[in-house]
This record gives structure tokens, C-alpha cells and sequence, in this order.
């Protein structure tokens, strides 16, 4: 039954892809896109309740891969539903053409089947295939409006990432021939199950390596400083959908391709700790995300650069390591999307609604748009890390927890997530408060994926379901 | 029983948040949100009352909200009791009060949701009982009031004093977060039980106190904490800013008491000279810099500052007499500090309510305008003075019993083998003596300048005495500062519990002693009877008058001021508020505040006005803040230039982590 | 044959491959690098070919098919195309001089040896000194793709680092995929190619012919 | 019982009629001190009465409180020098305030009578009470500090408790009680309006402190402050009596012998002080306005050195 499930997570988006590849590019699309998201979604949170298939050697199933692939269908069905709106707009306001409809809508569902397939895979190698594939739409979907700024950021993207995708290539192939001798040759050498079976087995010195190249390759996508270059600039050029998938879906990937190689290297005694090298660019990025959000002038970018901050506590959470800490990274990863993409729904909207995206030239939204203003208030104090917002409980899991065991690498934690606030509120002021500026239309997206993912944000900062919260105790287990 | 009637409470509060999104923009908004808190904290205030006087079995609850494996935590001891009462009477006391002043809010919808939910977060931070909680609870209290703050955002002050308080306040929680994370330990006992039994190394414990001294410190305004204080308090509403500077410093206090008093076990020697220095300078600094104020809501902002130093200075005795197994003189001390907590919050709130009114009735905070409102509004004028008397610690009103409980806690201070401390604590009581008489000095400035003399402006003359609920609230305070500050002993009995649970020892029962005196320690070390002092005023003034109108003259004859022949038609000539601080000015402010004047004498016959400028310099902002910001700034200025690089270079920037992290490789054992 | 000579002449293969990435690094000409290219893809077909046949993996041999073809032989001709269209300076500009890259790489070698020997003291030989060639061309390709201005220079690099990938694929004994990687690694070389025709790159990556997009990123520098 | 209310009630009496005549003994001083006539020993109490008989001539913009704060002023005064043992110590209701609250009810009168200057809206009245607020806010903290001193030594704020250790043997000679008393002096001056701080006789506007306040005051509301500025003089010279040579002083429930002597060692001690002072006065010239501060903080600086040295001696 629910081995149907898993192919109907892959299925559903290549035939769609297809589909809507063929099918002339029309507005009525966007809710077949919608649709297939959706049943997608439906697809992939059943995982969650029918007995899972045995792993084989290309499909698995299991709690972490499990938490994602809801995670990441879900929010790419909301995602879907704000694109409708957005692009709806942006078709009427004659700013798209029908072929980029077509394109557009295409490329949306390879990029979920892409996502689906890197996470359900039992395989490294399939997996680096599709995180490749994920990087090439992605690639054509930042230069799809065409303009130089755009290209420039694909452009930018595309290289930075090949790169990425070369050096992670060279992971895998080290992680095999450091598995070869231990488990012999051909396809189990690649197979994760049969991998962690054997971990301790693995020549640590080869995996050592391995797991360097590994987080400079998927390091990359996930958007750790110095890695990051391609990421404020692909935010900020392509269609706004887009930069809350990559902020919200993309950059969640990558991050699972890491800790999937982490517990390998944790399954192996010998090998060296992966923490600390985790840890150490956790908290670089923190730092130099928070200084950088200081001087943004593009709200897109802005937020992009709060989206590596937040990568870097999440890393940092996990190279910390500890249930408390897993359990806080976890969360904080997927609130963190919901949150994110929510910004960017509100984000897309405003810039609509200003015809910019420069900071300096809007202002005063919560009196022209009160909903849309406050939308992003709420999205602002979420990300920051403010009750009654849930992302405050993660935090304090992780700086509280790290505190006690490591005091001194809490501090520095602290004071870049600090900084990162008085940026974030600074540029706030200018955007929602004091003398309206600028264009005051009506907001033509809709609000309701904003306010379903604020909505969920606010409920896990009150409450968490007791499964959720079995659920992520477990996957914080396995990632011991 | 108790505790659920404040969840309940609680929940309402919540539940008013909801409505006011609903109703907020009719007319019947404000009076739903209002009168609903009003009542709403009545009843929680009574019940905690109840909970305090009854001295029942401090109630316990734990709802399956917040940490998902902890559960969120409530109880109501003595010292919550106590301080939920301070809550609650201060929320319903400003929740009258804004049945008339929020009326006349221009932008409700930007006040009334956050209302409500800001009080609830008062509360529920007193009632919880695990970190979690606590923290949520304490950030809610800070998110909400800051949106209140910023409730008038159109003038770009009231955005930086926002967003200057939105930065402190997370500075503050996260000082506490470090601070929880020490206690809980690393497998994350988070429930405050689980604190009390964790054993801390010194080291650790020193670290907590340093810690909750800034978290909480930062949230209650001591120097050099307190920059965002006098912003933000001025920029809210006033019946927030009542709120913020008379409730909101005291759940500060409360954070600081709850941790080091209870939850920190393991004794730090030096921390009562840490905190009597830190309350001593705090104090002083406050006072002074609420003379060099002119507008009336900052100048009583800053004498927030210095309230919280006197309370400190309690809690640091009392600390100082704890470490040394004094404990009737930490009784003493503590007992203090919290009544003055009780005092304060009654006194600031009732003159916050006053500076609203004015500000309703002249629209302007600036003193330097105002005047003669004592002919327009005499009843705000008369709860005022009470006010100013209070806060002044003079008698017969509250201030003063608090105050000289103090003094009586300081006067122990031999007893203390330290030597460190035997030199400290006098010093600190003469800048506890000197902030007082320089309170004096100001709020006769204060009321002098706003109330007394003539009108300064149009607006001034034309003002108008303000609504009845306003008055109602206002009035309700005056009383109870009136009542504390001449049967003191009742609520002095009240804090036993409080001080016997936490300092192990209470006060000797006072309400039993002749005349509703009270003697702290014993009739021969001192005694004070606020009762009789003022009976006898009140016979002895009315005496006098009775006698002189009837054996003397009572007639009375109107006529110009005489003022040495020369009566000034323009009331222009009239003493402001800055030349009323300028002796005091030349005396402190050169050394505290660079206080520079330049007069500009026009040559004679030259038509333009003389003028004579003051420069004030804020030095703890310059010393203490101004590098901070400095700093960041060239930070984000010179990592912004990786914003700026090729292709090639960024893949430099990956080529050299690279190499680096095999070079690690490389040298690995 | 003799599992020695098997190993000497693999060995043989991927150790002139690396010298081959010298030469890339050495040439300041742009048709010469081309060249030095097409004999690095060369190289690598015949050691691929070498693989296939040690470890009698035919599949192997689609590997090294595609290198001959489509590296040694499709992009040269077509980057030498597009040299003469789009009028492309046929001097390699350096970022640092061809010397001090030189000595870099020397020190990148030194470096890729250490590791190896000092992280690989367990796996056999062959694929072990293999692995150390491989990470050499890899970080061969990598540094000559930072220290060349000229947007030609830089695909190179590139394709060398790619070519390093394939090498240490092939040298793992019986490891799957290889064909679908190499296939994969191939379109997105197409790729580049074609963007840099599309984007009308002259120069280096980052400017694209439209404008010096490099000073606009929607911030005021 | 009934004695001791009657002793109380002859105690507030007695202040209320011995203070004018302090006054006017200390002028009389001053006047043959500089070999002139001087009104006559009674003349404050003609002044007193005339004032009272005058109708009273009210600004224009007098409030309120103008008119309440004489009464105010008055009544804090009196309340206070009638709790300062003077003949007798361990009054009916001395316990009901001790010497911090004194010093408190002092300050009350300040407080509205500096507001009182600041009603009618005129320029010397804003002098007069910011001046005073200035004065009042070093003098405070000093006499607070000599408090701290004699209350440590006694280890008491009572006055009747502190009058009857420091009479009691084992007190001895101290210096920090030499500093006490020296500071004490000083801020009584100061409190007092006296020359070198304010002169009582003065009428050159821009060197009043106290009378720019009162200026516009007349009639009755005048006579009571001026009654209330001549008790607070004899509460301060009664105070130091009591503090400092407490010897005479009849102690709580003491027979009527025991009292009388103590009234006439009072009345004694009042008459030494008030030539001391005089002679003082006449030997010194009024010091500028922002001088002040640096005597008040001499003062201020002695009464904190004594509180210290205090633990010193004490240690040793």
C-alpha cells in the first residue's frame, strides 16, 4: 500500500511535469499545478500513517526522510497556491508571456519531483543526481524573467553551484570506495541502509575526507557562509514563489543530503567527529548573515540573508548534537521554512503592491495594507525568534541546551542572533511603520498560505501534538 | 482554586485580544477591552489577594502546553501572590483609567489588541513555574508593550525608542536564557523544582547571578541598562506608559527575586556589593538625569530608574544579611524592597495617570509649555501633588515608610562582619538620602512648573479637567496612597509570608502594636507611626486655622502680584523647568553630563534676543552604547563588500575553504 | 597480463593525466589550451578505456566513448567556434602569474598526496593512488578555474576538475552509475557552453555581455 | 497617663511660645554685638500679632494651594519640634516619629514651600524655591548622614533612646561625633537660612533664598510662616541640645523636680546657643549663592567621613 504512496510522491509530479509541458501555456494551468502539489501533499503524508515498505535498494522510508518529504510537499503545495495568485497577477499586469506559463508551471513540478526523489532515494548516488537535477531548475527558474539582473543571478547560481555539485560528486565517490572493500563491490556500496549497516566497518580516513567534500558540495546549496554567494542574489531576481521554494524547500534538501552523511560518519567509531567542522560553519554563517543583513537595501535580499542565518543555526543545532539539541534543530528547520515562505507570500505581495523592492522607497505598509503590514510583522517577530511564535522555542532549546554544555559556544551564537534582530527590526521599522511611501494598491495575492503557515508557527510555539513531537524525538534519536 | 481563577483570568485576556481584532474599530471597543480588563484583573488581583492573606497551600497546575515533554508549569507561592496583586491592581487601575483616556485613542486598532495580551503576559510570568514558560511569558510581556510603544509610530522618535527597546529586551532574554540553560543543567531541567536541586559549582552560580542582573536589570532600567526606559515608557499610551513603568519594572523585580532568592541555591559572597553598588549608582543617576528632563512623562520614566535603585539597594542588603545568617535584618531589608515595590507601583501609576491627563488636555508632554493647570484642573492637580509627595518619601504618604525601612535595614549594617560591606552600605544609604531630597527637588519642579505659576501657552489656558473615570483611577491611587502610607502595618503583615519564604525569617507582627504604629526591630532601635503624624498635622493645621480666622483676621483682598514692585506682564518671565534644574545643574551637571552653556549676548543695539544654551551630554550612552553601535556598523560596512564580488572570486572564497579544511585533514593525528 | 603491469599502466594513465593539467595550467594561449584540453579528455578516455578493461566493466566503455567524443573532440571544435565569434582575446589573462600558479599547484599536489596517504592507509593501492591523482586534477581544475580570467580559461578548468571526477569514479572498483554521472556531468558542461554563448560572454563569467552587471545587485555598493 | 499628656502637651506649647523669643534674643545678640540698641526682646511676637491682625492681600493668580500651604507648613513644623525632647525626654508620643521622620516632616514643609513659591508665577519666587530645592538637596543627605553616625553610635533612631545613651558614660569622646556635631552646625545654618547661606534680614532681591519665597505672602499666611520658620530654628537648636548636651534632660515619667530642672537646663542651653550663633554671625559675611554647595558638600563629606571613621573607632 503505502510502497504505492512513495511512487505516487515521485509519479505524481513527472507526469504533471510532463503534462504541463505539453499542454499550452494558459492560466487555468496554475490549478492543475495546484492540484498536483496537492495530491502530492496528500501522497506523502499518508507515509506517515501506513506501515512503511522495506527499504529497497532505490526507494526508503523512514522517520527522517519521512518528516521532510511532508515538510517539503506541504509547503510546496502552499507555495503552489500563492504562485497561482502571484502569477495570475503577474500574467494580467502583461509581465509574462504564455510560454512562460508553460515553463514556469513545467519546471515547478520537476522541481518537486526532483525534491521528492532526493529524499525518498536509498541511494547517494541517486541522490546527488537529483539534487542536481533540483539545481538546474532551479537555475532556469531564477533566469526566467530574462532580465539582466536575473540572468546575472542564474548565471552566478549555475556556476557557483556546479561547482558545489562537482565537489559533492567526489564525497560520493570517496563514501563508496571508502564503503567497497567492507561491503564489496556494485550498487549495495551505495545503498544507505546497507551503508550504515556496515558504517563501522568504513576506512574512517576516506570518510573523513569524504564528509569534507561533502559539506562544501551540499554545503553549497544549504547556503553556509562562504559557500552562500549564489543565494541572496537567485532569491532576489527570480519570481518570488520561487525564492520561498528555495528558501523554504531547496536549502531543507540540501541540509538532509548532510545529515544523512553525518550519520554515516557518527555510525563509525574511528572516523572524526563531523560536529565541530557543522558547528564552526554554523556559527560563521550566523555571524556574517547578521552583520550582512545590516546593509540591505532589496527586502528580497534582506531576507534571503536571514535565510542563512537560519541555516546556520540549524547546522550549528545539529553539529552541537544531543537529543535536545536534534530535536530543537529539526524543528527550528521546519518552522523555519513555514516561516520563511510565509515572509516571502507577504514579500511577493509587496512588492506588488510597491513596484519595488527597494526598502528605501516603501514604508508605512501597516497603514496602507494593515493586513498585508501586519502579515509581515508577524512574520518578522517569528523570525526573529519571538513568542508567541514557535521558532522562540527552538531557540531557546538550542542556545539554552548548548549553553550548559559548551558556554562558549553559545555566546557567539547569541550575539549574532542578536545582531540579526536589530537588523531585522531596523529594516522593519522602515517597511511596515512611520509615513507611508511609495505606490498604496490593493495586494492582489492571496493571504491565505501566509496565514496557514503563521497560523501553524504560532500553534507550535503554544503547542505541539504529541505525535509531531514523537516523531521529531525519534528522528532526533537516529541522528545521534 | 486560586491559581485557576487567574488562568481563567488569564484565558479571558486572551480571549479580549480576539474580540478587540473584531471590535476594535467601533466605538463600543474600547469600553468592551477596558472594562472587560478591568474587571477581568479585579478578580484576579482579589483572588491572588485571597491567595496572599490566606496563606493557603501554594497551588500548583501544569498544562499540557509549551515544552511538549515538560508541560507548562503554574504555581502561586507567597512571593507570586504577592507580586500577581501588584499586577493586577496596577492592569485594572490603568484599565479605569483608559475607560476615559483610550477613548479618545486616534488609532485604536494599534492599542486594543495588544492590551489585553500585554497584561495577561504580566501574569503569566509571575504564575510559571518552569523556564519555558517563564521566558515565553517574559517575551510576550516585551513583543506586546513594544507594539504599544510603537502604537504612534508616525513621529520618528517613538520608532527609535521602540526599536531601541525591542534590541534591549531580547538582550535582557537572552541573558536570562543563558541564565535557565546554567540552572536546568545539560539534560534540560527546565522546571524550576528540578532547579532548586541542582547543585552549581561557585563558578557557575556567580555566572548565573552576573547573568540574571543584566537580564533582569536590563528589564527594570538600572544604570547603565536603562537607556531604553525613559524612550519607551514616554512613547506609549499613557496608561501603558502607567503600565510599563509601574507594573512591568516590578515583574523585573520579580524575575530577579524568583531566580536569586529562590532558584539559585548556592550562595555568591559578593553579590550584595555587586548589586548595593549597581542600586546606589542607579539611584543617583536616575534622579539626576530626571532633573534635566523637561518633558513630563521622561522625567518620571527616570524616576522609575531611580525607584528600581532604591528596591535594589533592599534586595542587596538583604542579600548582604542572608549570606552572613542574619536573617530578621534581611527580613527587614526585604520586607522593604518589596513594600516600596507595592508603594512605587501605586504612586508612578497614579502619576503617569496625571501626565496623561495633561497631555490630553494641552497635547503637549513638554513642560516647558504647560503652567496655572492647577486653576484649569484642579482635582488631576491635587492627585499630583499626592503623587509627588508620595514619591517623594515624605510623610505621612507610602513613600516614606518604604524609604525609612530602608534606612532602618542600612542603619543594621554593623552588624555585618564584612569589612567591605561596613564601608559600602553607608555609602550607599547617603546616595539613597541624596536621591531622595534631589526627588524632592524634582517633583517640586514637576508640579511647580506643569500646575503652578501661569499658563505658558493657549493650549495651557485653554485646557480642560479630564474625564470622571480618568479622575475615578486616579483618585482610587491617591487613596491607597494615602491608606499605605498611614496603616502601613497592615501591609507589612501582609509581606510575612513573602519575606518568611524566601529570607527564612519575617518581620514581628505589627498590626497588634498601639496606634497602627510599627517597629521594625524594636521600640528602642525605632519606630514610626504614620497614623499619629498624621492626626497631628491634620489637628494642628486645622487648629491654627480655626483660631487665626476666628481671633484674628480672616479677610482677604485680591490684588496684582506684588513681586518687589515689578509685577512681569509676560509669563514667559516666569521660572521653566530648566532654570528651576540650573543651580542644581551647575552643582552635578557639569561632572555627570559635560553640561556646557554658551550665552549669546547681542551688542547693544542689536535687536535679535539674547540666548543661553544648555548641551547636555548623555555620557553612559557614549561611553557604554555609542562603540556598540560604532562597532556593528563597521562590521557590516566591511563584510558588506563581499556582497560585491565576481564569480571568480566567490569561487575563491570555496577554493580556499577547500584547501583549508583538507589542510586540517592533513595534519589530523 | 600481470596484476602489476595492469596497475603500472593505470597508474601510467592517471599520472600523465595529472601532468597533463600542469600543461593546462602552463598554456597562456588560448587555441593551445584548447589543445592541451582535447589531450587531457584524451588521456582520460584511454584510462578510462584502461579501467574498463582491467576491471572488465564494458559499461565502462561508454564512459570513455563519450570523453573521446564529446570532450576530446565536440567542445574543443566548438569553443575554438565560438573563440572566433565572439571575437574572444586569444591571450589567457592570469590573475596570478603562470609561475606562482605552477608552484601553487606543486603545493595542491603535495597537499593531495598527504591526505591521501595519511587518511587512506587501509584501501588498495591502485585505487589509492588513483583517488591521489584524481584530487590532484580536481584541484588542478579548481584553481586554474580562480586564477583564469578568460571566461574559455575557466570552462576549462572546469571540465579538467570534471575530468578528475570521472577518473576517480572509474578508478573505484565496480562502482555503479558511472555512465549516468558522466552523462549528467556532460549536459551541464553543455550547459555552460551554451549559456556563455547565449549570455554573449566575452570576458569572464561574470560579465555578461548585456551591461557590468557586477556593480548593480539591487544594493547600493 | 494623664501627666504624660499633659507634659506633651506643655512641650508642644512651650516651643510654640519659646521660639519667637529665640529670635528675637539672637537679634537683640546680634545688635549689642554691634554695640547698637536692638529692637526689644518681644518684638517678634508684636510682629506676629500685627501680621495676624492684617487683612491678607492675595495675588491675582494665587491658587489653592497658595492659600493651604502656610497651614501646611505650619502644622509639620510644629508637629515636628513638638516630637524634639527639649526639657523632658521619652514624651507621651515621642516614639511616634523618629529623628529620620523629623527630618522628613522638614522636608514636607520645604517641599510646599517651595511650590507655594512657584504658585503665583512671578520670577523671585522661582528663585527663592529653586535655590532652596538646591540648598535643601545637599543639606538633607548631611543631616541624614549625621544621623546614620549618632544612630550607629546609639544604635538608635529614637531621639529619646539616643539622648539618653549619648548621656550615659560609656559613650566617651569621639571624633566621629566631633565631625557629627560640626556637620550637624553646618546644615542647621544652612537650614536656617542663616548667614553665611541667606541672610533672615535682607531684603536685596537677588540674594534671598527663604524671603523670595514668602514674598508674596502677607497677613496671617505671613505670621505662620514666619512662626514656623522661628520654631524650626529652635527645633535645630534643640535638637543639637539634645543630641550633644543632653545633660539635664529629665528622663521618661520623671518627677516634676526632674522636669523643672530640665526646662531650666533648656532654657539655658537655648541661651547659649542662641549667642553662639550670634556671635558667629556677626563674625562672618554672607557667602555667594553657588558657594553653597561646596560648604553643604563639606558638611555632607564630614557627616559620611564620621558614619566611617565610626566603624574605625568602633573596630579598635
Amino acid at each position: 500500500m503505502s510502497l504505492d504512496a512513495v511512487i505516487l510522491v515521485l509519479l505524481i509530479p513527472a507526469t504533471t511535469a510532463v503534462l504541463l509541458a505539453v499542454l499550452p501555456g494558459d492560466r487555468r494551468t496554475a490549478y492543475l499545478n495546484i492540484a498536483a502539489t496537492f495530491l502530492t501533499f496528500l501522497a506523502a503524508s499518508s507515509l506517515l500513517f501506513f506501515d512503511r515498505p522495506p527499504p529497497g535498494p532505490y526507494l526508503l522510508v523512514d522517520d527522517l526522510n519521512s518528516v521532510f518529504i511532508v515538510l517539503i510537499t506541504f509547503v510546496g503545495f502552499t507555495t503552489s497556491v500563492f504562485s497561482a495568485s502571484y502569477i495570475d497577477h503577474e500574467f494580467e499586469a502583461g509581465l509574462v508571456t504564455p510560454s512562460f506559463l508553460r515553463l514556469y508551471h513545467a519546471l515547478y513540478q520537476v522541481l518537486m519531483f526532483a525534491f521528492g526523489l532526493a529524499l525518498l532515494t536509498n541511494n547517494i548516488g541517486v541522490m546527488w543526481v537529483a539534487i542536481e537535477l533540483a539545481t538546474l531548475t532551479t537555475v532556469m527558474m531564477v533566469g526566467i524573467y530574462r532580465t539582466h539582473e536575473a540572468l546575472e543571478a542564474a548565471w552566478k547560481y549555475f556556476i557557483l553551484a556546479s561547482v558545489g555539485i562537482a565537489l559533492a560528486l567526489f564525497g560520493t565517490i570517496l563514501v563508496y570506495m571508502a564503503a567497497q572493500p567492507a561491503i564489496g563491490e556494485g550498487l549495495d556500496s551505495m545503498v544507505w541502509t546497507i551503508l550504515m549497516a556496515h558504517a563501522n566497518g568504513f576506512d574512517p580516513g576516506l570518510l573523513n575526507l569524504a564528509f569534507v567534500f561533502l559539506l562544501l558540495g551540499y554545503g553549497t546549496k544549504v547556503g553556509l557562509a562562504p559557500l552562500h554567494a549564489w543565494l541572496p542574489d537567485a532569491h532576489a531576481e527570480g519570481p518570488t514563489p520561487i525564492s520561498a521554494v528555495l528558501s523554504g524547500l531547496l536549502l531543507n534538501v540540501a541540509l538532509y543530503a548532510l545529515l544523512r552523511f553525518k550519520m554515516l560518519l557518527g555510525a563509525n567509531p574511528e572516523a572524526l567527529a563531523p560536529g565541530p567542522l557543522m558547528i564552526g560553519m554554523g556559527l560563521l554563517s550566523v555571524l556574517f548573515a547578521a552583520f550582512m543583513l545590516y546593509r540591505r537595501g532589496d527586502i528580497k535580499r534582506l531576507f534571503a540573508y536571514s535565510s542563512i542565518e537560519h541555516m546556520g543555526i540549524i547546522t550549528f543545532a545539529f553539529g552541537v548534537g544531543g537529543p535536545l539539541a536534534n530535536f530543537a534543530g529539526l524543528l527550528h528547520m521546519c518552522l523555519h521554512s513555514l516561516t520563511k515562505s510565509a515572509i516571502f507570500f507577504a514579500v511577493g505581495d509587496i512588492v506588488q503592491v510597491k513596484g519595488t523592492q527597494k526598502i528605501a522607497d516603501m514604508g508605512g505598509l501597516t497603514v496602507t495594507n494593515p493586513v498585508l503590514g501586519w502579515g509581515l510583522v508577524a512574520g518578522v517577530v517569528a523570525i526573529a525568534g519571538l513568542p508567541p511564535l514557535g521558532i522562540f522555542m527552538s531557540e531557546f532549546l538550542v542556545v539554552s541546551s548548548t549553553f550548559a554544555r559548551e558556554p562558549l559556544l553559545a555566546v557567539p551564537l547569541v550575539l549574532g542572533l542578536l545582531i540579526g534582530v536589530g537588523a531585522l527590526f531596523l529594516r522593519l521599522n522602515t517597511i511596515a511603520f512611520g509615513e507611508p511611501r511609495g505606490p498604496t494598491h490593493k495586494a492582489q495575492g492571496s493571504y491565505v498560505p501566509m496565514f496557514a503557515h503563521l497560523g501553524l508557527v504560532l500553534m507550535a510555539g503554544i503547542y505541539l501534538p504529541g505525535p509531531v513531537v514523537a516523531l521529531f524525538q525519534n528522528v532526533a534519536r537516529l541522528l545521534e | 482554586m486560586t491559581l485557576i481563577v487567574v488562568l481563567a483570568a488569564m484565558g479571558g485576556l486572551f480571549a479580549l485580544t480576539i474580540l478587540a481584532l473584531a471590535i476594535g474599530r467601533t466605538a463600543l471597543g474600547p469600553v468592551v477591552v477596558y472594562g472587560g480588563s478591568l474587571l477581568i484583573c479585579a478578580v484576579a488581583g482579589l483572588a491572588a489577594l485571597w491567595q496572599l492573606v490566606g496563606g493557603a497551600e501554594a497551588p500548583t497546575a501544569t498544562l499540557p502546553l509549551g515544552l511538549p515533554w515538560l508541560g507548562a508549569h503554574f504555581r502561586i507561592d507567597a512571593l507570586a501572590a504577592f507580586f500577581l496583586v501588584v499586577v493586577n491592581l496596577g492592569s485594572a487601575a490603568a484599565s479605569l483609567f483608559a475607560l476615559g483616556y483610550g477613548r479618545r485613542e486616534h488609532a485604536p486598532m494599534r492599542v486594543l489588541p495588544f492590551y489585553p495580551t500585554f497584561l495577561a503576559a504580566m501574569s503569566l510570568v509571575v504564575v510559571a513555574d518552569d523556564a519555558y514558560t517563564f521566558l515565553f511569558s517574559w517575551e510576550l510581556m516585551s513583543i506586546s508593550s513594544w507594539a504599544l510603544v510603537v502604537a504612534h509610530h508616525e513621529t520618528r522618535d517613538n520608532l527609535r525608542a521602540g526599536y531601541i527597546y525591542v534590541v534591549m529586551a531580547s538582550f535582557g532574554t537572552f541573558a536570562l536564557l543563558l541564565a535557565f540553560g546554567l540552572l536546568a543543567g545539560s539534560d534540560g531541567g527546565y522546571a524550576f523544582a528540578q532547579m532548586r536541586d541542582l547543585p552549581l559549582t561557585p563558578t557557575v552560580a556567580a555566572l548565573v547571578l552576573i547573568l540574571v542582573l543584566v537580564g533582569a536589570g536590563s528589564k527594570a532600567g538600572l544604570v547603565p541598562l536603562h537607556v531604553w526606559l525613559p524612550l519607551a515608557h514616554p512613547a506609549a499610551p499613557s496608561h501603558v506608559s502607567a503600565l510599563m513603568s509601574g507594573v512591568m519594572t516590578k515583574v523585573a523585580v520579580y524575575a530577579f527575586i524568583r531566580i536569586v532568592f529562590d532558584l539559585l541555591q548556592t550562595p555568591v559572597w559578593w553579590s550584595s556589593m555587586l548589586v548595593l553598588a549597581i542600586a546606589g549608582i542607579t539611584c543617583v543617576m536616575g534622579v539626576l538625569y530626571a532633573l534635566m528632563q523637561h518633558d513630563l512623562k521622561r522625567l518620571l520614566a527616570y524616576h522609575t530608574v531611580e525607584n528600581i535603585g532604591i528596591i535594589f539597594i533592599g534586595l542587596g542588603l538583604a542579600l548582604a544579611f542572608q549570606a552572613y545568617g542574619l536573617a530578621s535584618a534581611a527580613a527587614l531589608a526585604f520586607t522593604a524592597a518589596l513594600l516600596h515595590v507595592f508603594n512605587h507601583s501605586l504612586f508612578k501609576s497614579l502619576l503617569f495617570f496625571g501626565s496623561g491627563a495633561v497631555l490630553n488636555a494641552t497635547g503637549m508632554r513638554d513642560m516647558e509649555h504647560q503652567g496655572g493647570l492647577i486653576h484649569r484642573m484642579p482635582l488631576t492637580a491635587f492627585t499630583f501633588l499626592v503623587g509627588s509627595v508620595a514619591i517623594s518619601a515624605l510623610p505621612p504618604l507610602n513613600g516614606f515608610v518604604s524609604e525609612w525601612l530602608t534606612f532602618q535595614a542600612i542603619l543594621l549594617s554593623p552588624e555585618l562582619p564584612s569589612w567591605g560591606l561596613k564601608f559600602l552600605v553607608p555609602a550607599v544609604g547617603a546616595l539613597l538620602a541624596l536621591s531622595a531630597a534631589l526627588a524632592a527637588a524634582c517633583f517640586v519642579k514637576a508640579f511647580g512648573v506643569t500646575f503652578l505659576g501661569r499658563p505658558r501657552s493657549k493650549a495651557a489656558e485653554r485646557a480642560q479637567e479630564t474625564d470622571r473615570y480618568s479622575l475615578a483611577a486616579m483618585f482610587l491611587l491617591a487613596g491607597l496612597c494615602l491608606i499605605a502610607g498611614i496603616f502601613p502595618g497592615v501591609f507589612i503583615d501582609a509581606l510575612a509570608p513573602v519575606a518568611k519564604a524566601l529570607v527564612g525569617e519575617s518581620l514581628p507582627l505589627q498590626s497588634d502594636l498601639p496606634y497602627f504604629s510599627i517597629v521594625p526591630i524594636a521600640e528602642s532601635r525605632g519606630s514610626y507611626d504614620g497614623l499619629l503624624v498624621f492626626l497631628f498635622m491634620l489637628v494642628s493645621g486645622s487648629l491654627a486655622a480655626v483660631a487665626i480666622h476666628r481671633l484674628a483676621s480672616n479677610r482677604l483682598r485680591r490684588g496684582p502680584a506684588w513681586d518687589c514692585g515689578f509685577p512681569d506682564p509676560s509669563p514667559a518671565t516666569q521660572y521653566s523647568s530648566a532654570s528651576f534644574a540650573q543651580p542644581i545643574r551647575r552643582v552635578f551637571g557639569t561632572m555627570m553630563f559635560r553640561a556646557r552653556e554658551t550665552v549669546d549676548m547681542p551688542a547693544p543695539g542689536d535687536m535679535r534676543p539674547a540666548r543661553l544654551e544648555v548641551g547636555l551630554r548623555d555620557l553612559i550612552w557614549d561611553v557604554a552604547y555609542a562603540p556598540i553601535v560604532g562597532g556593528i556598523d563597521y562590521g557590516a560596512r566591511q563584510l558588506n563588500r563581499l556582497q560585491f564580488l565576481t564569480i571568480r572570486q566567490y569561487l575563491s572564497l570555496v577554493f580556499a575553504a577547500l584547501v583549508g579544511l583538507l589542510l586540517v585533514l592533513a595534519i589530523w593525528p | 597480463m600481470t596484476q602489476s603491469l595492469i596497475f603500472d599502466i593505470a597508474h601510467l594513465l592517471a599520472g600523465s593525466l595529472l601532468l597533463v593539467s600542469f600543461m593546462l595550467l602552463y598554456q597562456d594561449r588560448l587555441y593551445a589550451l584548447l589543445n592541451v584540453y582535447a589531450l587531457h579528455a584524451l588521456v582520460l578516455a584511454m584510462s578510462v578505456a584502461w579501467q574498463a578493461y582491467a576491471q572488465d566493466a564494458p559499461h565502462l566503455y561508454v564512459t570513455a566513448a563519450i570523453a573521446l567524443v564529446f570532450k576530446a573532440i565536440l567542445i574543443p571544435v566548438v569553443l575554438h567556434r565560438m573563440i572566433v565569434k565572439l571575437g574572444i582575446h586569444r591571450q589567457v589573462e592570469t590573475v596570478v602569474g603562470i609561475g606562482p600558479t605552477m608552484l601553487l599547484g606543486m603545493g595542491l599536489v603535495a597537499l593531495s598526496m598527504v591526505v591521501m596517504l595519511h587518511v587512506t592507509a587501509g584501501a588498495d593501492p591502485l585505487a589509492r593512488e588513483d583517488l591521489a591523482f584524481a584530487l590532484s586534477v580536481v584541484l588542478l581544475g579548481l584553481l586554474m578555474m580562480v586564477t583564469r580570467r578568460n571566461v574559455v580559461g575557466q570552462v576549462v578548468g572546469f571540465m579538467s576538475l570534471e575530468n578528475g571526477l570521472v577518473l576517480a569514479a572509474t578508478g573505484a572498483k565496480g562502482m555503479p552509475l558511472v555512465v549516468e554521472i558522466s552523462v549528467a556531468f556532460s549536459i551541464l558542461i553543455a550547459f555552460i557552453v551554451i549559456g556563455i554563448f547565449l549570455f554573449r560572454i566575452r570576458e569572464r563569467f561574470d560579465t555578461v555581455d548585456v551591461a557590468a552587471l557586477d556593480s548593480y545587485r539591487g544594493e547600493p555598493q | 497617663m494623664m501627666l504624660n499628656l499633659l507634659v506633651q502637651g506643655a512641650q508642644m506649647a512651650l516651643v510654640l511660645l519659646l521660639a519667637p523669643l529665640l529670635v528675637g534674643f539672637v537679634r537683640k545678640m546680634k545688635a549689642r554685638l554691634l554695640r547698637r540698641q536692638g529692637p526689644p526682646l518681644l518684638q517678634p511676637y508684636r510682629d506676629l500679632i500685627r501680621l495676624l491682625r492684617k487683612e491678607v492681600v492675595l495675588a491675582d493668580g494665587a491658587s489653592w494651594l497658595f492659600r493651604a500651604c502656610p497651614y501646611v507648613i505650619f502644622a509639620a513644623i510644629w508637629v515636628a519640634a513638638s516630637l524634639v525632647p527639649t526639657f523632658g525626654a521619652g514624651l507621651m508620643f515621642s516614639w511616634s516619629a523618629d529623628l529620620i521622620a523629623i527630618i522628613a516632616l522638614l522636608g514636607l514643609a520645604r517641599f510646599f514651600l517651595a511650590l507655594a513659591g512657584l504658585d503665583i508665577g512671578t520670577s523671585f519666587g522661582g528663585i527663592g524655591a529653586s535655590r532652596e530645592v538646591m540648598i535643601a538637596s545637599l543639606a538633607e543627605p548631611a543631616m541624614l548622614m549625621v544621623v546614620f553616625t549618632l544612630a550607629l553610635v546609639a544604635g538608635s533612631t529614637q531621639l529619646s533612646t539616643m539622648a539618653g545613651f549619648l548621656v550615659s558614660s560609656e559613650v566617651g569622646l569621639r571624633v566621629s561625633l566631633g565631625m557629627a556635631l560640626f556637620a550637624l552646625i553646618m546644615v542647621a545654618i544652612a537650614e536656617n537660612g542663616r548667614i553665611p547661606i541667606d541672610n533672615p534680614a535682607t531684603h536685596l532681591e537677588l540674594t534671598m533664598v527663604h524671603e523670595a519665597m514668602v514674598l508674596e505672602y502677607s497677613g496671617r499666611h505671613l505670621a505662620l510662616i514666619d512662626l514656623a520658620s522661628e520654631i524650626k530654628l529652635l527645633l535645630y537648636a534643640s535638637l543639637i541640645a539634645c543630641l550633644f548636651v543632653p545633660w539635664g534632660l529629665a528622663p521618661a515619667g520623671a518627677t516634676p523636680e526632674a522636669l523643672a530642672i530640665g526646662l531650666a537646663a533648656y532654657v539655658a542651653k537655648l541661651g547659649v546657643g542662641g549667642f553662639l550663633l550670634a556671635v558667629f554671625e556677626t563674625s562672618i559675611a554672607k557667602m555667594r549663592v553657588f558657594r553653597v554647595p561646596e560648604f553643604l558638600g563639606a558638611a555632607l563629606m564630614l557627616g559620611l567621613l564620621a558614619a566611617l571613621l565610626l566603624f574605625v573607632s568602633r573596630s579598635l
